[in-house]
């Protein structure tokens, strides 16, 4: 096999797993520093920051960052985070890698489709980035990209123009590729197991990967059919989101007939189906680790499953809570309302089976175990705030404020990240056959724990006093003067947090070189992945959970283990 | 054991932010404003219990069962706890859903009286307008190629409309204290939003749409209108003033609007 | 083979009785409707005897086009906005 | 044939196909969810203006659509053959089979385009204007028969791969039958679009 073929375009599913990691690393990377950069000029408007005029010459001249280069900053912030970094690790990079290993599958069903899937991926993501160095830079519509704004082009400011275009073309290539992943990961999960896993014997990181699979099919199409009317729009002088009358720059425009109402729509049909994207193969990491970690089976595995079918479901019924405002009909939101408030009660089941899986176990508080308690913790702070939020007569007032900020970053970015990095530190030793260093991973774990709390709760803060969220500026209201404050502590946290990820990436690298060697199985975990390498199938005999089995030899039992005497 | 300890410090700290209310609601100025108030302390009581309630128990499980070498005990679920806590879980839920519809049908779906003093209200990359009725109670046609702020046409009416001519347009909004008042919003270019904090009420404008928001203001003052949706790059400085005046104040004013056009 | 045949024969009849019925001026709302119930019959036939659906496993009907047709379904929920667009010269 | 749990433990399918097959199942549900949200684009513009033009007479709008529909419900019925042929291993009629059902899917792409030309020359129906000064209806027609020709015209490259293959004795049944799932959805989809599209803008 010559380089290219094994390391580049490569069909292995482990091989491709850890293309999709490395990609999502950088994604995330460059996220972090796009939010860095954006507090600095939050905090700090008027200061003259040599660091900007180097990066952007011309939107930063002076040091001074312009608003739409603010809100550009922002837009590639969500842009980037949200599907390049929260879709891609858990599904592209922990799924290519562990799914076919955790059922016995020699590799996924159609691996030249899969290698084409991350290839999209990563051609969506040059494509998405090259927006900063098109004329006018990046787009500043929000990774929402609500027409008009998004859809009328250049007249519209800087960046909306080449930029913004990138930018649909961008997230048309990620649903192609997206979607090709979903048909990957369906069959490979309806066709592939090996003897004797059955559907309920299968570890909850299938089953997630499973409804997250079937969730993407579905969303992301609609996604793409959205994204071509967008397209022609902006490119071809249709109107499909732009209705007659409009002004933009003292310029008439002549179109006629549309709706920018229909987008909204369209987008969170897929949008909010999206959320769960990120989050539900988390929650089937966390799960595991919780049980390993407890050495304590999974408490209510049935009821996990069917709690992940139910949000799976559930969150195609609820986009409209994204549009209480949006002048949509009224009625609507209250059906949506009562829709939004009844996926509290998988989550809280989820939660609920969580805090039941450690209870009674004997907890090894390793690096992988804190992320995933971690985890537990903020997604039942975010999940509160949602309720809310899901009030149309609360959202009435916290919508596009930092109280939404607040709340999605937490339940939606750090709950998803956290699940990321537990499964990073739970699965580091299959990846690369070592160990990453727990003092490292401690202090990493520690400081980011209290940095995200306060980073994003005094979002909420800011939000109650009604902070409106994506403005590149807070001087010009008086109210927003009492905000400041705040403003400067959460800079200064996330700086903290931020910089702290920096060790997060040493011990990584560090652990490649010198690391201690990991055993086959480190964890003394049950799932399949963890048996030594070996070209005979595995012949599945019990559930994924089998710790602490009264009367047996030791304290798990491997799936593949007849019995435990 | 440190990860306990610093699980129960964050959740209550967490808890003293919302409790000290350092950062706040300013003052409300409505009837409307008030019950928001009262149904957000009633979900931050309720959130805060199972907030505290649910932070300290994952804290006290990992401080009660870290590894000390116990074995631990072998369970697998209970689908009638299952059951116990889908049932509270929905019941709270539903009950939150149930007590919060009211406040938005009462803003959404209370009928618009003939009498309620209309005002069109037009959002435009970056600034806000407004326009009364005029003694008439007609809004004249508009027209966007008439559009000039300069000229102090912001809303494009033409010269030869009767119904027009009398039509105040301003860049405050200027209300009666204790009158109810029906805010047309539209908007000429993208998406804006309507946000005044002390009423606690938001709403899009949509072009191509006519929204009616119903607000009644009751305490005078000066408050600040934001715009709460992303317009484009001056976003941030898409500002005006609400005005709530003493209604015979509010009469005079409008009244001496309407003779200085004439 | 012969079934096919006939089930081709079958679907272009109903597609004749949908251009018969364009003619007779049917309110708009009924008219929809009947095409609607026309071609979700025949695409019924389409996926039943074409697709070898009919054939196939009742599981793989049973798992995907439930969801499928709930989905299309939710699109409805999009339509009540419709009528609340200005209607501007 | 029903296969429950306890007796499929992995390894088969619970589905009774091949992994091909059930790929481009999914594939097809989910471009018929990517339809069927254009196809409510197209009714959400309708009821958003109400003077929505009725275009279409009898002959030739009416007559061309139907003959399409005719076309493309032929080439189904090769495409059936053209299984049916596989599965008996005769693959010279299987070759011969899709031939047919490539040339009837160029005939259907061809009254197409003259119909498109028609209509932008003579008709003055174009993707942003229109005699009735509703945008939509171009933006609308033009998007959703132009999807569909989009994947009409990649159906019959794939089946000209699939074709070659046969014929080269690469491909198995399983190709053939993946795509024919392929070519009956393209099909069924215009089951939509041809009373929706043109049935609904009848000029009576």
């Amino acid at each position: 096999m010559s380089f290219l073929s094994r390391y580049i375009f490569s069909t292995n599913h482990k091989t491709i797993g850890i293309q999709y990691f490395v990609l999502a690393l950088t994604a995330a990377l460059l996220g972090t520093a796009l939010s860095v950069l954006m507090r600095l000029h939050l905090t700090y408007p008027e200061a003259k920051i040599r660091l900007f005029e180097i990066l952007w010459p011309n939107a930063a001249a002076g040091g001074v960052m312009t608003p739409e280069l603010y809100l550009s900053l922002m837009t590639m912030h969500g842009t980037i985070m949200v599907f390049f970094v929260l879709t891609t690790v858990p599904q592209g990079g922990f799924g290519n890698f562990f799914l076919p290993l955790q059922i016995g599958a020699e590799d996924m069903a159609f691996p030249r489709i899969n290698m084409l899937s991350f290839w999209a991926t990563a051609l969506a993501f040059l494509v998405l980035c090259s927006a900063f160095v098109v004329e006018g830079g990046a787009p500043l519509a929000g990774w929402t990209a609500y027409p008009p704004l998004s859809a009328v082009g250049s007249i519209a400011g800087p960046g909306m123009g080449k930029g913004m275009t990138l930018w649909v073309v961008s997230i048309a290539l990620f649903c192609a590729a997206s979607l090709m992943g979903a048909i990957n990961f369906i069959t490979t999960i309806l066709e592939m197991r090996t003897r004797g896993m059955s559907l309920f014997r299968m570890p909850l990181t299938c089953w997630a990967w499973l409804v997250t699979a079937l969730i993407s099919l579905f969303a992301f199409a609609v996604l793409f059919a959205a994204g071509i009317l967008l397209l022609l729009d902006r490119e071809a002088g249709t109107s499909f989101f732009l209705p007659a009358g409009l002004v933009i720059n003292d310029r008439i425009l002549d179109r006629k007939g549309g709706s920018p109402l229909l987008w909204q729509h369209l987008f969170w049909f897929f949008g909010h189906p999206e959320v769960y994207i990120a989050i539900l193969p988390g929650m089937g990491v966390v799960s595991t680790v919780l049980s390993v970690f407890s050495r304590k089976p999974v408490f209510g595995y049935r009821a996990m499953v069917w709690a992940m079918l139910a949000i799976g479901f559930l969150g195609f019924l609820v986009w409209g809570h994204h549009m209480f405002i949006s002048g949509m009909s009224p009625y609507s939101s209250l059906a949506f309302s009562v829709l939004t408030l009844a996926i509290g009660v998988p989550s809280a089941v989820k939660t609920f089976n969580w805090l039941g899986t450690i209870l009674g176990g004997r907890l090894h508080l390793e690096t992988a175990m804190l992320w995933a308690l971690a985890f537990v913790s903020v997604f039942v702070t975010g999940g509160l705030s949602g309720i809310a939020l899901g009030q149309p007569a609360l959202d009435m007032y916290f919508h596009d404020t930092y109280f939404v900020v607040g709340h999605f970053h937490i339940i939606m970015g750090v709950a998803a990240v956290f699940s990321i990095l537990a499964g990073t530190f739970y699965w580091w030793p299959k990846m690369t056959g070592r160990m990453l260093s727990e003092t490292l991973g401690r202090v990493h774990f520690y400081v980011t724990f209290l940095g995200v709390y306060a980073v994003f709760i005094p979002m909420h803060f800011a939000g109650i006093v009604g902070n409106p969220r994506r403005y590149s500026d807070f001087g010009q209201f008086e109210f927003l003067k009492d905000v400041q404050g705040l403003h400067k502590f959460i800079t200064h946290a996330a700086f903290l947090t931020a910089a702290v990820q920096l060790l997060f990436i040493f011990n990584l690298i560090w652990s490649l070189y010198r690391g201690k060697k990991a055993g086959d199985n480190p964890w003394n975990a049950t799932t399949l992945e963890w048996l030594p390498p070996s070209h005979q199938p595995h012949i599945v005999v019990r559930g994924a959970y089998d710790y602490s089995v009264p009367g047996a030899r030791r304290d798990f039992l491997m799936q593949n283990e007849s019995n435990g005497q | 054991m440190f990860f306990a300890i610093l699980l129960w410090i964050t959740a209550f700290a967490v808890a003293a932010g919302f409790f000290v209310k350092r950062w706040w609601f300013p003052p409300p100025i409505s009837r409307h404003a008030m019950a928001f108030d009262s149904l957000f302390a009633a979900n931050l009581i309720a959130g805060g219990i199972i907030f505290l309630a649910v932070q300290l128990a994952l804290g006290f499980v990992i401080f009660r069962y870290r590894d000390r070498g116990q074995r631990a005990t072998f369970s697998t679920g209970s689908t009638r706890l299952e059951i116990i806590l889908i049932s509270l879980t929905a019941i709270l839920f539903l009950g939150a859903v149930a007590a919060s519809s009211g406040l938005w049908s009462a803003v959404h779906f209370t009928s618009m009286q003939s009498s309620d003093l209309k005002i069109e209200t037009a959002g435009k990359q970056f600034a806000w307008s407004f326009r009364y009725p005029g003694p008439d109670g007609k809004f004249g046609k508009t027209d966007v190629r008439l559009i000039n702020d300069a000229a102090g046409n912001p809303f494009g009416i033409p010269d030869d409309d009767a119904a027009g001519k009398d039509d105040i347009a301003t860049s405050a909004l200027r209300i009666p204290a204790g009158r109810p008042v029906q805010l047309l919003l539209h908007s000429h270019d993208v998406l804006h939003n309507f946000f005044v904090r002390e009423l606690r009420v938001k709403q899009d404008l949509v072009p191509g749409m006519e929204i009616p928001l119903r607000i009644q203001a009751d305490k005078t003052g000066e408050y600040e209108i934001a715009c709460s949706e992303l317009c484009g790059l001056g976003h941030h400085q898409m500002r005006s003033v609400l005005i709530v005046m003493p209604a015979a104040e509010f009469d005079a004013w409008l009244a001496q609007q309407g003779k200085r056009k004439q | 083979m012969k079934n096919a045949t006939g089930i081709w024969a079958l679907l272009l009849g109903l597609t004749l009785a949908e251009v018969a019925l364009a003619y007779p001026s049917l309110a708009p709302a009924v008219f929809l409707l009947v095409l609607l119930a026309l071609s979700v019959g025949k695409s019924a036939l389409i996926i039943a005897f074409f697709m070898h659906l009919r054939f196939a496993s009742r599981a793989l009907t049973l798992a995907l086009f439930p969801i499928l047709i709930a989905l299309i379904l939710l699109l409805l929920g999009f339509l009540p906005d419709a009528q609340r667009v200005m209607h501007a010269a | 044939m029903t296969r429950n749990e306890t007796t499929w433990e992995g390894g088969g399918s619970p589905f009774a196909i091949g992994a091909k097959p059930l790929g481009m199942w999914l594939f097809v549900v989910s471009d018929a969810l990517t339809f069927s949200t254009m196809l409510m684009v197209y009714t959400y513009s309708r009821l958003a203006n109400p003077h929505w033009p009725a275009p279409f007479a009898f002959s030739p709008s009416i007559v061309q659509a139907t003959v399409m529909t005719f076309v493309l419900l032929s080439s189904s019925l090769t495409m059936v053959w053209a299984v049916d042929a596989m599965k008996r291993d005769d693959r010279r009629k299987t070759v011969q089979y899709l031939s047919a059902t490539m040339f009837l899917g160029i005939v259907f792409i061809v009254i197409h385009m003259r119909e498109w030309v028609h209509l932008i020359n003579d008709e003055h129906i174009t993707l942003t204007a229109n005699p009735w000064n509703q945008p939509l209806f171009g933006a609308t027609f033009f998007g959703l028969t132009g999807l569909h020709m989009a994947h009409v015209t990649i159906g019959v490259v794939y089946l000209g791969i699939v074709a070659l293959g046969t014929r080269m004795g690469k491909f198995k049944t399983d190709h053939v039958e993946t795509s024919g799932l392929y070519w009956h959805f393209v099909d069924l989809v215009w089951m939509f679009i041809f009373p929706m599209v043109y049935l609904m803008s009848v000029k009576r």
